[in-house]
């Protein structure tokens, strides 16, 4: 930050010569220089963009490719004929066994994901390791309840329409995280379309706030923080 | 293409030492003579050694997390959070003599403000290297910005300590630009010219987010209404400690600059900043001191008097009954850190003698540590529940050496910056070669 | 009385504990630790790095054998009100990971939030607030007591006393379910007033005055802890013996016992 | 083209743009912090369906119900069970630790036959099999060659299905050494029988008491059924009934209640009858009690022609105030206020057993409290002591007696007690070494841990190693475990089917049941089960004595008519009982209430205490409800609720007056070594007020050297500091502490 007036005038002697010998000897390179930088700019969009979210996610097969489809057909009740509530308000989640038996003790179809699911598992008593797409970190409280019976919201409103899918997709888990890509979104930027495209907390809020659910916090204007967090 | 003179010693390495040593010559400044570079070397690997103690105990805080350190559920904020506001306090000389010199135009200070700019640039980055550590989840700390709460103080000083430490950089960058090889490309000479003449909007940029910070680090203790022993009053949203320790950091930083240059000198052997640059700054400190102390034995009273008493407390019982802090605390505080330093150089006589002047920047130096330090540790000490005893806390060896860490670091930065930079730009006229 | 606040029913969580029948067993230090999935370690005698949210304090009344006295004080968080919520360490959060919830009136601490700058503990004059100096490890096959409904902490960061919040939640369940609007008294109590033995800690809605603990706040020798700091507390204390109502807080030498704002 | 720095800067500028550009910095950075939610070595309980299912806590004897939430398979928490008769959805800090124990690394995973030296903790895995046969082989021979009374049992009680089975077994065995860990619950049985006439526990009707003269026992520090006594301890104050604590040390029990008048140990029969002594005087006693339903007030002939003091003459003459005061330390105005109170109370009660009553303690004072109920009518009323007879198991044929088990069972007790006694195992370690009667061979321990809980652990340890075969069935790898040939692991207390008898003191006959709340988790056998398959596999009597299938079964033949009910609510009570009335219910050979009986003479007997004058301070061990001192050891929860002013590391801390220390020149902190006649301690000090000068308390519970880290090395055992002492009138142990001194470390 010093002044160095004294000095100025020598270095920028020597500075206007070294411009000068320089200005000769790349004359035309700006072209160069350009390209150089459109060549970074593009190659790092293309790691950032395309590569890093393949290294990012690891991808695995339900251990049953289930059909939702054609189970909703054979139901009564939608979505709750077996994702249902507990009696103490909580939700049951992914059906256990036990309640798939209560269709599936013997092989209903030809289906074969249907005979590899009863010779695996009903016959042998193994609970499927389902792998849910929507499973919250551990820190979430999400209240079914709240937002099924006393919001009367839609299932797909969340989970999208994934009671029209007939096959399961891959589950993808992020590697740093352990947790599902569903909770972060396909899109790697983070950008979404649908409600039920992303499944941060962010997009919990989103909602909340439209809906003017109570504002309870002093800090942030919001809800509380216990709402959602246990 | 540049640095030709380096390219042609490269081109004919036969001998590395030799080159080495005609490297390290081209850097050195014009019309400056430096130690050899053996001697250098040594010195620095000397402080290097200290500094990677740091930074082992750093790895290990890091890695093992906070159990490495004595802090405990009474001592939330312990040394090196003493450790922060005291080197962010004594940083304070940077924003002030920038203050003074580009605000002002106390044109004298130019002879100091590179130094000032140097020493406030270590204290603050290692400020944020203090702070990376001591929180409890390191990768998580970019919440404070992301997920800031407006209303904690911490969130305030976190905002203006990352963009005063900017501005830091950006008064800093001129200066490495004015390295005899650096400012050899005209970009860079170039670059440098212009920031010099834009430099008194950072300076008045630094003034005002150091106003913030400082402040906002004096309300972190300032508010804590449940802590009687540092509650304040205050006007607005601020504590009267937020600005005292704005006012005190004005006062007492630029003694910490002027007794790092005297250190400087002394290792040196060179005379490196005019007296009366000296005398200028310290009169302005000394008057600084005088006001801010005044502002602080008011504070002290009214708190004892008025503030302590409505939350059931008298002042002897934040001094008593323990076996550290007692009233003597206060004293060295306010009397032996505060009154005499301002004594001194605020009169003529004290401010001409350099064992005086010497005497008070030291003092000065530890009244301001000694203030942040009961302002974060006495904090946590004093029991506040009845059935509750004091807390008394010694640091662990890993938090002593991160603490040192940052001191290492800063004096291989300012044995680096001395040796290549031209940071006193009255060295060659005080010290002629031959 | 309940307030409205948004047309929405709101709480104000708070406990009343009489210091007369608290025998200082230890009952809801364990519930607590049991419930929440409070971590141990082999070594705890380090009472300044032992989590524990709720802690029984022994007080003595100062007095030389044999007119020495002793009375057991449990301190959970206090759960402070301060003034609209502005409680000693919610405010001083840098980051919103502890809020207070003017529907319920609880603090609440975010354990993924919360990037462990203990500025929040310098800031609870309780030393309600809890540091992980380290990982939470559990003895092999011991971590399958953990309760789901609890959050196991990492290290770095502050827990504290939630009031079992997440017992809240599960009544709210419950009463969605059921189509319920509110929840009733016994469907949402703290882990520490149900084990408690002697019956000594009450819990409710202050505001509610079908709540048993609205009508023992009101009784005459009732203190919080510290309220000359205006904290604001929703922890209430009961003890007949004025020693100990003197110890709640700070009194000058010359000052006489202050009664309890209510 | 040219390619030169320049354009590699260029190139540097594109990347960093491109990468700002893209979500790599942003994402990453987030899923960093993510991360760090989710550390691996950070545990995530598993979420599920949520269930609770109700059962009976048997980690002490209280006999509380509890509910343990289930979420899945998994135990997650112990609550009180709501509605159940003792604890009334209360429950206590070990209960609530309940599940550290279930899934603790403590637990004992499979049967194990020693293979190192003796307590070395070298053990090798064997199978059930193995175990059994292994036993039996061993037990056949010394069967066969008429040794049967060799082997010997030692049961935590003496009550419950699984203990009269384990009784069952020595008897069909031939052996008569059964012993169990005895209490005051003993002396209680042994006065009611001298002076009700009746074989009987006491049950303490305290809810409806409203004047509480404790004389030491810890009514809030684990005393009968510690959540019972905390909730009748709510009712006084709710019912403003008065509590007197007479007691040495300030203990929550004197914390909490009225007064507390602190006594020297060891004088508490000394006051009791100074009470009795004013009431007498002053005529305050209920005369129509003492008139028409007693016996051996007024002095009498007795049947051999002598003439016998009565307790009244007895009284009046030896048990003045001032006589009472110098034996006790208590001020004569103080007793006769304390006996006047006593008196006016519309429903006093006297109890006695220091602390937790663990030590059976002296007969003598047990009386002499007995003695003080009997006088203000406060016997077989409401508010009063009256007798719960023991329940005796029904459904079970009786064992048939072949000849080598009447041989076995006419032998003498090894510890000389008659057979059929309630047998003393106090003085089992000094029968062994003094080596008198008969060895022993073989030695069965069932849900007890004697090496840790037996006053002078050296004592007992050596008598463990005259013992050739130890055998443990314990759940837990505690001190006795750790020291036995084999361990056959028993279910821990979740996991199996029992039933927990009326706890001490309680008021009303009780029976709840314990039901396996978890599938046993590791390779564990219920106690009950490893018994039929010894017996089974012995053959013979022995087989026949036990011709159940399995425990279940045996179990069910055992509650007869009542499983119904305890299936039902789990509990039974036996509603249909009536209060006791003073006409017809002493059983005594004057068919009155004996205030002196015939065998005894009533007086204060001082329990002298070990240790000459060179000791100068007393030693006292003390009760909390924060250490687990009996067969379960504390888990880690209880342990980290334990003050840093008893145990700081390793360190735990005596309790001494700083009058005493300050004499002693110690501070608060500092390390000494504490000496008694039967050893020496490494401990530190802790200033306390609430105790008497001259006296030093120690925590019990602490100094396990067996079990977990959690608990292991931690403190002292203050059995290595005591020993036993024998009342002259019982004989149990009634050591309530030792002489002791103190020097710096």
């Amino acid at each position: 930050m010093s002044e160095i007036d004294d000095k100025t005038q020598a270095v920028s002697e020597k500075a206007v010569s070294s411009t000068q010998g320089q200005g000769r000897e790349d004359g035309g390179s700006g072209g160069v220089i350009i390209l150089f930088f459109i060549v970074g700019l593009v190659a790092s969009l293309v790691v950032g963009w395309v590569l890093f979210p393949k290294l990012l996610y690891s991808q695995k097969k339900q251990p049953i490719d289930f059909n939702h489809t054609l189970h909703n057909t054979l139901v009564g009740n939608g979505c709750e004929s077996c994702h249902s509530f507990r009696e103490d308000g909580s939700y049951s989640g992914v059906p256990k066994l036990a309640q798939c038996i209560e269709c599936h003790e013997e092989v209903q179809s030809s289906n074969p994901e249907e005979i590899r699911f009863v010779e695996q598992y009903v016959k042998k008593g193994i609970e499927v390791p389902w792998l849910v797409y929507a499973r919250q970190p551990d820190c979430v409280f999400f209240s079914h309840a709240a937002h099924v019976k006393a919001a009367k919201m839609d299932c797909a409103t969340c989970h999208g329409p994934i009671g029209e899918s007939e096959s399961m997709k891959p589950y993808q888990q992020n590697r740093i995280t352990g947790y599902s890509r569903d909770i972060w979104g396909e899109n790697i930027g983070g950008f979404k379309k649908n409600t039920w495209d992303r499944m941060k907390m962010d997009d919990c809020s989103e909602c909340h706030q439209k809906k003017k659910v109570v504002v309870g916090s002093v800090q942030t204007q919001k809800e509380g923080c216990f709402v959602c967090h246990k | 293409m540049n640095g030709y003179g380096l390219a042609e010693q490269y081109s004919g390495i036969s001998n590395q030492r030799r080159g080495t040593k005609v490297m390290d010559s081209a850097l050195i400044p014009n019309g400056v003579r430096r130690c050899s570079l053996d001697k250098f070397l040594v010195a620095l690997a000397v402080v290097g050694a200290v500094l990677l103690w740091g930074v082992y105990a750093m790895l290990l805080c890091w890695f093992k997390g906070l159990n490495q350190t004595n802090m405990n559920d009474n001592y939330g904020f312990a040394l090196w959070i003493w450790a922060d506001l005291a080197v962010i306090a004594l940083g304070g000389g940077a924003f002030f003599t920038g203050f003074l010199k580009y605000i002002i135009a106390k044109d004298e200070l130019k002879n100091i403000i590179n130094y000032a700019v140097l020493i406030g640039f270590i204290c603050y980055s290692s400020a944020l290297l203090i702070l990376a550590i001591d929180i409890g989840q390191p990768l998580r700390g970019w919440f404070i910005f992301w997920h800031a709460n407006v209303h904690s103080m911490l969130t305030e000083v976190a905002f203006c300590l990352s963009c005063y430490f900017m501005v830091l950089t950006i008064e800093y960058i001129p200066l490495i630009l004015e390295n005899r090889q650096i400012d050899r490309v005209p970009f860079f000479h170039h670059l440098s010219h212009n920031m010099h003449s834009t430099m008194a909007v950072f300076a008045a940029t630094g003034a005002f987010l150091s106003f913030f910070h400082q402040g906002s680090l004096g309300g972190v203790a300032g508010v804590l209404f449940g802590r009687p022993f540092a509650y304040r009053e205050g006007l607005f949203i601020w504590p009267w400690t937020f600005f005292l320790f704005t006012w005190s950091a004005a006062a007492y930083g630029p003694c910490f600059t002027l007794m790092v240059t005297r250190i400087t000198e002394a290792i040196s052997g060179k005379k490196l900043v005019k007296d009366n640059v000296v005398e200028l700054l310290a009169k302005i400190s000394g008057w600084m001191m005088t006001t801010y102390i005044i502002a602080k034995i008011i504070d002290t009273f009214y708190w004892a008097n008025v503030t302590a008493p409505s939350k059931g407390f008298n002042l002897i019982d934040f001094y008593s009954n323990n076996g550290f802090y007692g009233i003597w605390i206060l004293v060295l505080e306010i009397v032996l850190g505060g009154i005499v330093p301002a004594a001194i150089l605020i009169t003529d006589k004290g401010r001409k003698s350099p064992i005086a002047r010497n005497t008070a920047f030291v003092l000065a130096v530890i009244g301001v540590s000694v203030n942040r330090w009961v302002m974060v540790l006495q904090v946590m000490a004093v029991p506040i529940m009845t059935f509750d005893t004091w807390a008394l806390y010694f640091p662990s060896w890993q938090e002593v050496a991160t603490t040192i860490l940052p001191v290492a670091y800063g004096i291989m930065l300012i044995m680096i910056s001395y040796r290549y930079l031209p940071i006193f730009p009255q060295e060659a006229e005080l010290n002629p070669a031959d | 009385m309940k307030q409205e606040h948004g047309g929405v029913v709101t709480q104000k969580y708070g406990m009343v504990v009489d210091l007369d029948l608290c025998t200082g067993c230890g009952s809801c230090m364990v519930a607590c630790m049991a419930e929440n999935n409070v971590p141990f370690r082999e070594d705890e005698t380090d009472k300044l790095k032992s989590i524990t949210w709720m802690r029984v304090y022994k007080l003595t009344n100062g007095k030389h054998y044999p007119e020495t006295d002793i009375c057991y004080l449990p301190r959970p968080c206090q759960h402070c009100e301060g003034s609209h919520g502005h409680s000693p360490c919610v405010s001083v959060c840098p980051a919103t990971a502890t809020d207070y919830d003017n529907q319920t009136g609880i603090v609440s601490q975010i354990y993924t939030r919360c990037f462990g700058c203990r500025y929040c503990m310098g800031a609870c004059p309780y030393h309600a607030r809890y540091f992980n100096w380290y990982d939470p490890i559990w003895p092999e096959g011991m971590e399958r007591y953990l309760n789901p409904n609890v959050s196991p902490r990492m290290r770095g960061v502050v827990e504290k006393c939630s009031f079992c919040f997440h017992r809240y939640q599960a009544a709210k369940d419950k009463a969605h379910l059921d189509g319920q609007k509110e929840i009733d008294e016994d469907a949402y109590q703290t882990a520490c007033t149900q084990a408690c033995p002697a019956g000594a800690i009450t819990f409710g809605d202050l505001d509610n005055p079908n709540h048993a603990v609205h009508e023992l706040k009101k009784q005459p020798d009732t203190f919080r802890l510290l309220e000359k700091l205006g904290t604001n507390t929703k922890v209430y204390y009961v003890s007949s013996r004025e020693w100990v109502r003197r110890a709640g807080d700070n009194y000058l030498k010359t000052e006489g016992l202050k009664k309890a704002v209510l | 083209m040219k390619i030169d720095r320049r354009s590699f800067l260029s190139l540097g500028v594109g990347v960093a743009a491109g990468t700002a550009l893209s979500p790599l910095p942003w994402k990453l950075t987030d899923d960093l912090s993510i991360w760090t939610q989710n550390w691996p070595w950070t545990p995530v309980p598993e979420i599920g369906e949520s269930s609770f299912v109700n059962s009976v806590c048997t980690l002490c004897p209280g006999g509380c119900g509890i509910s343990v939430r289930k979420v899945e398979d998994r135990g997650v928490k112990i609550e009180g069970m709501k509605g159940h008769p003792v604890n009334q959805g209360g429950i206590c800090a070990l209960g609530l630790s309940g599940l550290q124990l279930l899934y603790g690394p403590t637990r004992i995973k499979t049967p194990l036959k020693r293979v190192g030296k003796r307590g070395d903790g070298q053990w090798a895995k064997i199978s059930w099999d193995e175990a059994i046969s292994e036993i039996t082989e061993k037990l056949d021979g010394l069967r066969t060659s008429g040794n049967s009374h060799t082997v010997a049992g030692i049961a935590g009680s003496r009550h419950g299905t699984v203990s009269q089975l384990f009784s069952r077994f020595l008897t069909a065995f031939g052996s008569p050494n059964f012993f169990h860990t005895p209490s005051i619950a003993d002396t209680y049985q042994l006065a009611l029988q001298h002076m009700n006439g009746v074989s009987a526990a006491p049950g303490f009707d305290l809810e409806n008491a409203d004047f509480i003269l404790s004389f030491g026992c810890g009514l809030l520090e684990g005393w009968g059924s510690p959540v019972r006594m905390f909730k009748a301890n709510t009712g006084w104050k709710k019912a403003k009934a008065r509590v007197i604590q007479i007691e040495s040390r300030l203990s929550r029990t004197a914390a909490k209640s009225d007064r507390w008048i602190a006594i020297i140990p060891g004088s508490e029969a000394a006051l009791a009858l100074g009470v009795a002594h004013v009431l007498i005087k002053e005529m305050l006693y209920n005369k129509d009690f003492v008139d028409n339903y007693a016996n051996g007030f007024e002095s009498f002939v007795t049947d051999n022609g002598e003439i016998k003091k009565g307790f009244k003459q007895t009284v009046l003459e030896e048990y003045s105030p001032e006589t009472v005061s110098r034996v006790t330390g208590i001020d004569p105005s103080a007793i006769i206020l304390l006996a006047r109170e006593f008196a006016n109370a519309k429903a006093p009660l006297a109890l006695c057993g220091k602390g937790q009553g663990k030590v059976p303690g002296s007969l003598n004072e047990a009386m002499s409290v007995h003695a003080l109920n009997a006088l203000v009518g406060s016997i077989n009323r409401k508010g009063g002591v009256f007798p719960i007879p023991a329940m005796e198991v029904q459904g079970w044929a009786e064992v048939g007696m072949d000849t080598i088990t009447s041989a076995g069972m006419n032998q003498p007790r090894i510890d000389g007690t008659p057979p059929n006694s309630l047998g003393y195992i106090n003085q089992l370690p000094s029968a062994i070494l003094s080596g008198k009667g008969y060895p022993l061979n073989v030695l069965f321990v069932l849900e007890s841990n004697p090496l840790y809980t037996m006053a002078d652990s050296k004592t007992v340890k050596d008598a463990f190693d005259k013992i050739p075969f130890v055998v443990s069935l314990s759940s837990f790898m505690d001190e006795t475990a750790q020291y036995a040939d084999i361990v056959m692991p028993n279910h821990i207390y979740l996991e199996r089917l029992e039933d927990a008898p009326t706890p001490m003191g309680y008021n009303k006959s009780i029976i709840s049941l314990s039901k396996p709340v978890f599938k046993p988790r590791l390779n564990t056998k219920h106690a009950g089960d490893t018994l039929i398959l010894l017996a089974k596999g012995l053959g013979g009597g022995v087989a026949e004595a036990f011709p159940w299938k399995n425990f279940e079964a045996c179990f069910e033949q055992a509650m007869g008519d009542k499983m119904k009910t305890l299936k039902k609510n789990g509990f039974w009570v036996d509603s249909d009982a009536v209060l006791p009335d003073w006409e017809s219910t002493f059983n005594t050979p004057s068919g009155k209430f004996q205030f002196a009986p015939v065998e005894f003479s009533p007086g204060f007997a001082p329990i002298k205490i070990e240790g000459d004058s060179t000791f100068q301070l007393l030693l006292i061990p003390y009760e909390t409800m924060r250490l687990s001192c009996g067969y379960i050891a504390n888990p880690p929860f209880l342990t980290k609720t334990v003050e840093d002013t008893i145990l700081k590391q390793n360190d735990c801390f005596i309790e001494i007056n700083p009058k005493t220390a300050q004499s002693n020149q110690l501070s608060e902190g500092d390390v000494v070594v504490l000496q008694t006649p039967r050893g020496q301690a490494r401990v530190r000090v802790h200033l306390e007020e609430g105790i008497m000068p001259d006296m030093v308390a120690l925590p019990r519970g602490l100094g396990h050297t067996a079990h977990d880290g959690y608990i292991a090395n931690k403190g002292i055992n203050v059995n290595h500091l005591i020993g036993p002492v024998q009342d002259p009138v019982s004989g149990m142990d009634a050591a309530w502490g030792i002489r002791a001194k103190l020097s710096k470390a």
